[in-house]
């Protein structure tokens, strides 16, 4: 079971909520301090890609963050994207910028499907322990993360 | 802490120096006023749209990828348009961001605004900001 | 639907976090600054309750806060503890001091049913709008209290 | 913010100053000082017992039912042993809180260090903290 589970609407303003949650219950939990920067910003990203595909795929439900202590401090953010949102080839951030649209296109934020992948791409490199899977339960998907605790 | 945008110049060039957190909330502010730089209308005393752009990320505390997005947005804009961006950013949190993703190699980043003029001499600047004085503001 | 939902395991850390979470979501919603205080402490005498509760009758699941925005920020916390916790007579906070136990008591604080009554009777004190009823599910009782938005 | 704990002297009372969040998780660490400081033993040179308590509360920026809850213990348990607990508090914030439970017509509650000493002189305290000197150490 979980320690501490929180579910949002997808809205952009939740996942810095989300960010504090997980740096607050991180550091309970004994994660060393010199990777709270890493716990913050990866946290930050798997919620963002969350809330950009919920938007793309215009998902009303909760985005799911559970966070579990001990051995490591696990953290699991379950979106409800389509399947086809899985990271079976990485997306290179490099790539995405040559096929990103311009930054005049009217959007909110740049295009939802290059932010997904560019978040992808930065938490590939940032997470040592690192995993995206489809839910259990057949939908959308999982990103699963693992810290050490001290 | 919000979001946090100031333009200022530096020799001439127009900066944009960002204070706060760039993520997927506050990234659509930094959208809107690079749009604004880029894009807005010349004449009527409005000061010419910015074509080299120096993005001073020193006071930055936090950046996800969608604010690196609207980065690359800001720069690949500028350079279809025959302009330059020079990041500014000396902090190792936030150059690990883009080296982790690469983008270190896309965009020219310099430790201080003084080095962004050096880096990009923009000698061709005659779309440049030429509302701004050609002293520094600091 | 609610806006943001936060589980988490009956420890007193997680109080704080909690706290956080309905300070940072309820000014986000638009709660007046004034009344920030009001729901910080609020929510976290109903969260402290809950694990109070939880602890009393060993139970393990998470403790459940619910926040929805708008026409009023509500928040809802839901306990496991027994229906006999339901506050059919509020206590009377200087009663409690009087049959409370001595200092030297060994335990952690001071004895949870006089906690849970000091804490019932600050939050009926403190909140305009509050409401303490039998869980909908009939297993535990659901604290609700809403503040207006600006 | 954590809690910390400080203890000090006022006109030779002893002062337990409290900066932080009295909280359900910070609450049983000012329970066992306040049982360390009335309980502790007497004699190989430790220092007496404390009978006559003040309670300095201007830097606590939360307090919450459990909180409370200590207080009302040391208070009873003080007065079990005839001795005084005077808070110190001119916060409206946290006075709030003492109003709203009626615990402010059990406390003594006075706005300075300077006025606990007035509002219980303690006569009689042959028991208090004499390795204490007499002058405040502030
Ligand atoms: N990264 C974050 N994640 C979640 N909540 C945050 C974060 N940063 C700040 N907050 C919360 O948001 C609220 C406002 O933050 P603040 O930095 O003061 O900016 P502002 O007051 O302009 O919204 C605070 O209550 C704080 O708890
Ligand atoms: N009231 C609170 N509720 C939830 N989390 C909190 C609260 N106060 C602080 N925190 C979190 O706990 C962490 C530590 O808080 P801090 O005040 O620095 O004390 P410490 O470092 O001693 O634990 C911070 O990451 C902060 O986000």
């Amino acid at each position: 079971m979980p320690t501490v589970r929180l579910g949002f609407s997808p809205a952009p303003a939740h996942v810095r909520t989300a960010r504090l949650v997980a740096v607050a219950v991180a550091r309970r939990a004994g994660v060393p301090e010199e990777l709270l920067d890493e716990v913050r910003l990866a946290v930050g990203e798997a919620c963002s890609r969350a809330v950009a595909l919920h938007q793309l795929y215009h998902r009303k439900e909760l985005v799911d963050v559970e966070m579990t202590d001990g051995p490591r401090f696990t953290v699991r953010v379950h979106d409800r994207g389509p399947a086809e949102s899985r990271a079976d080839a990485l997306p290179d951030p490099v790539e995405l910028v040559a096929h990103s649209e311009d930054i005049v296109t009217a959007e909110p934020f740049p295009a939802a499907t290059v932010a997904v992948g560019m978040g992808l791409a930065l938490l590939t490199g940032l997470v040592d322990d690192l995993e995206v899977t489809p839910s259990p339960d057949g939908t959308g998907t999982s990103v699963r993360m693992s810290w050490p605790i001290a | 802490m919000e979001l946090s945008l100031q333009t200022g110049t530096v020799a001439g060039r127009t900066v944009l120096r960002v204070t706060g957190e760039i993520d997927v909330y506050t990234a659509p502010e930094l959208r809107q006023r690079l749009l604004a730089l880029i894009e807005r209308g010349d004449g009527d005393g409005a000061p010419p749209p910015v074509r080299h752009l120096v993005i001073d990320l020193s006071k930055v505390e936090f950046l996800d990828s969608t604010g690196l997005g609207v980065l690359v947005g800001g720069l690949k804009r500028l350079r279809a348009l025959g302009g330059t961006l020079v990041l500014v950013c000396a902090q190792a949190r936030i150059l690990k961001i883009f080296q982790i993703t690469g983008l270190d190699g896309i965009f020219t980043i310099v430790p201080t605004e003084e080095a962004a003029v050096a880096a990009e001499p923009a000698a061709e600047d005659s779309t440049g900001d030429q509302s701004a004085p050609p002293a520094t503001d600091r």
